[in-house]
């Protein structure tokens, strides 16, 4: 016990001494951490920002418009309103008279309004509600439930429309999360690589260690000590990086577009979470197995 | 101690360079490893810390066939076994003080005995001046004597030394013979291959000649002997 | 001159030798060089492919509608598109019937066409010519020269709809620039610290060859070599990897969703030239230069 | 040839290995550099091969001040210099062949002549049988030839060899000294730090005998004596 203690001490003594005697290959490989997960973070940042974007436009979509016929009591109303309620996910519902709808329209239209002209008197449209949802996906139940109810004309909600967003945002989900997935495997395999590199500057270290006696778990500890404060080292700097140049960023856009974009962009918080988290994980992943694996070979002596 | 049996080692390169040795060495021997430059006798001490495998033949090491050990218990064999390298091997990011102190850190000694231990036996050598000298600060000879103290720190039942006067002056050298024969003294096998023909000759121990990868003497009070049968033509 | 010629003989010689040599350290940093560029690959495409769908949208609205007065004679007509097609960039102007007009509202509609029955016998809605024009820059001459002609009762284009696109486009294009630029920095970045890992490893070599007596051109020129070469390779092996992956992808998308996707992405044969020519700028450039710069420090002995 | 004017080296750790040397070797020397284990031969070789700068004094190698030439001339004064490296110094990605010809090829030597001087001096130092072997699967030995093969090819005016016979059986040893001694009559200056007792006695050379940075005794026609005046306890 108080032997393998020792072993552990003499091991994390050796992994600090090696980083700092070793900081010149270190900088150069911390620097390749940080870089590559730098542009895994803009990516990241991209595509949550596109599929944020995707999913904002989704919810405009987000409303089932029931038009009721014309002249029903109060009654039958209130079993619609009712019925609308009890159904999962429902957020409000709004009821718009003949006369609203046409004013809406007439807005809606602008240029074209005056096609509209004459309408008043004998108003064709009906009244409605308008029931929101909280996500798209319940919409399709409301539908249902109040198809065929009494007094009710019609249950109108843009599926086409509200499908193919849907469909492009499962799209650009599964796409992104497939580069995403890309650019984590390139970010481990350069991660790695780089490890891999100040290894092998060092293997005559290795092997000399070898000879004296050391075992393989007492040689790799340093090795992955080293390669885990590389990684971390590399992950805190990336993190800062990337969190902070999107602040800016962010902030700057904001000041300058207004919601133009604003709206687009994921927020610095939202993703600051994610990323220390995805970061630290490869970072600190990579540089222990990077190192053990780029040790395996030289080992073997 | 040691017992080679018909042991050979051809390089992958095609080099052969042992043949057929067979080779007893005993508890407590002093045996000096000598012939000319290729013989073998590095190549020898290599395949006996299995930093080579032999080709054919077996090696044992305190009854034991070390070319049988699985690869996770070599560690523990070289532990026993004190090696001065030819070529030095320190390693280059550590202290004298701490390449010393290495070879005790890995069998997980005490602080207390590191502390007390190293300084000793760099003082032995001589170069307790130089303890927080990097390898590359220091010259060959003062390298040298590091690898000799790295190789004595722990008490190892069996010393092999790869021509480890090579780098000192005679006055220096035969400081760390005596201190080898001190601590062969106290129970150490050695086996010191070497080109020092005046050592050789006055410490009247058992010497074995190499050549061509063979054994061509063995005597015990021996001297440096090297007939070179096949020399080319010398200018 | 024959001296000179002897000595860039074996600087080349040296220079192939040692890479075969180092192939294993060779190897990784290759590896590094192709995914970094890989990773810049698929961000490019993306970007262009941002932008392309972007541009593509804008050209939906690149037509400006001349809404005519009722009743009148050919002369004024044939003026009116005279006039037009004088313009620069004008493609195609087509006269469009006011019944024709409501027709086409009525496609677009869809399930509100009911709103508009009853209008056939009196059709409030003007004849007009639809002007193409072949970049949206041009409308808005289109738009002046025929303002107040004769015979024009209003001359209609989504200017704000445009205006905005087009000020998405350049945002994007920007963005996108300013995204590669980061990515071009850190590619280059990750290479040079690579090839600086690499000749680091070697220092002892570097330092050999000049205490023997080598020129420090004699011993960079090697090494220049190995780093064009190591680039080169490098950036072959990337470009093959992101054309012919990005070519199965883009097929892919193609046959299984047929035109949803396909006109966003930009198309392979499109990228490959600027692909081929920046990734070997980057993986030559930054072999030679990482090299040169990163010997500088050893070569001061 | 060479000539040293208050010479003193410290190190950047403050150790100084060198103190006020003033020494002048003639063209055609043959000089033997002797002194303990540190005593400063390496350094003074590294001095005069400007692998390390003087701390004070000045240098002359054939009438020029070494000391003040510009770093972009460093290269053409070391191709004046062969020299013996005490850790060799081979290019471990270059074989033996090629580690020797590239001495040549650095200075613009016909391949012509590169390939047929390169084989004549490898069989010199009775090495062509290793002639694509790399130097790591070469014994020590053999490696201190590869070096001593290298610094003479290009026929230099000027030879320092230190420690060249440290690796080599005695046999061996003598042959090499006697292809020095070959250069030396044919006009090469030679500089050679060693503790080789036996060699030293019997070449009746001129002797620069160094004790910790300071020439204690320089004698023509000397031998090797060293007077260690303040040793630390032997054991
Ligand atoms: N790794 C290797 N690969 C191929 N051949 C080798 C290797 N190591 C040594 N040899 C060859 O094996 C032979 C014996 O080498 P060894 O190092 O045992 O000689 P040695 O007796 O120690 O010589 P020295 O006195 O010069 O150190 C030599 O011919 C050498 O060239
Ligand atoms: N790079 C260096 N940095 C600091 N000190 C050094 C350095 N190189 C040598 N020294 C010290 O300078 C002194 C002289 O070293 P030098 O190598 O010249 O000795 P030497 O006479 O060649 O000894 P040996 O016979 O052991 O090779 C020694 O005390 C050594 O520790
Ligand atoms: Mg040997
Ligand atoms: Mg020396």
């Amino acid at each position: 016990m108080n032997l393998k203690f020792r072993i552990l001490k003499s091991i994390f003594k050796q992994g600090f001494q090696g980083m700092w005697r070793n900081r010149s290959m270190g900088v150069a490989s911390v620097a390749s951490i940080s870089a590559v997960l730098v542009i895994l973070g803009i990516i990241l940042i991209l595509i949550l920002s596109i599929n944020n974007f995707v999913m904002d436009t989704t919810t405009k979509f987000d409303e089932v418009q029931v038009f009721l016929e014309n002249d029903i009591d109060d009654g039958i109303m209130t079993k619609i309103e009712k019925t609308a309620m009890k159904n999962k996910g429902v957020v409000s519902i709004i009821f718009e008279s003949k006369d609203q709808a046409l004013e809406n329209f007439r807005k809606d239209w602008g240029e074209e309004a005056y096609l509209l002209d004459g309408l008043e008197k004998n108003n064709p449209l009906p009244n409605s509600y308008i029931i929101k949802v909280e996500e798209i996906k319940y919409a399709e139940n409301v539908v249902n439930s109040l198809k065929g109810l009494d007094g009710v004309e019609k249950v109108q909600y843009d599926k086409e429309v509200i499908d193919k967003l849907l469909m492009i945002a499962d799209y650009i989900r599964v796409g992104g999360i497939v580069i995403i997935g890309i650019l984590v495997f390139v970010s481990v395999f350069i991660i790695s690589n780089t490890i891999k590199l100040t290894v092998t500057s060092r293997r005559r270290e290795i092997n000399i260690m070898k000879y004296v006696g050391a075992t393989n778990n007492y040689i790799r500890g340093p090795f992955i000590i080293e390669g885990v404060l590389f990684g971390l080292i590399g992950s805190i700097i990336s993190i800062f990086i990337v969190y902070f140049g999107y602040e800016y960023f962010f902030k700057l856009v904001n000041e300058q577009f207004y919601s133009l974009f604003a709206v687009f962009l994921i927020t610095p918080k939202m993703i600051f979470k994610d990323i220390t988290f995805i970061f630290c994980a490869i970072g600190i992943g990579i540089g222990a197995v990077g190192s053990i694996v780029s040790m395996k070979r030289f080992l073997d002596v | 101690m040691i017992k080679l049996i018909s042991v050979s080692k051809e390089y992958d390169n095609g080099v052969k360079a042992l043949s057929d040795i067979n080779l007893e060495i005993s508890k407590g021997e002093f045996v000096f490893l000598v012939g000319s430059s290729g013989a073998g006798k590095s190549t020898l001490t290599k395949l006996i810390l299995k930093e080579e495998e032999v080709s054919e033949g077996s090696i044992y090491l305190n009854e034991l066939d070390i070319t049988e050990v699985p690869n996770r218990r070599i560690p523990y064999i070289r532990r026993n076994v004190g090696v001065v390298f030819q070529d030095f091997r320190l390693l280059p990011n550590k202290t004298v003080y701490e390449n010393v102190a290495f070879a005790m850190e890995i069998v997980g000694a005490h602080p207390k005995d590191i502390r007390r231990r190293v300084p000793m036996i760099l003082s032995l050598v001589n170069l307790s001046r130089k303890a927080s000298s990097f390898p590359d600060q220091l010259s060959g000879g003062e390298q040298q004597r590091v690898s000799i103290a790295r190789s004595i720190i722990n008490n190892p039942p069996v010393l092999i030394a790869d021509e480890p006067t090579g780098n000192l002056d005679p006055e220096t050298a035969w400081d760390i013979m005596r201190a080898l024969v001190d601590i062969n003294g106290r129970g150490t096998t050695i086996v010191m291959a070497t080109h020092a023909r005046d050592i050789v000759n006055s410490m009247k121990k058992r010497v074995i000649t190499l050549e061509n990868g063979r054994i061509i003497r063995d005597e015990q009070k021996g001297g440096y002997e090297l007939e070179v049968p096949n020399t080319e033509k010398h200018i």
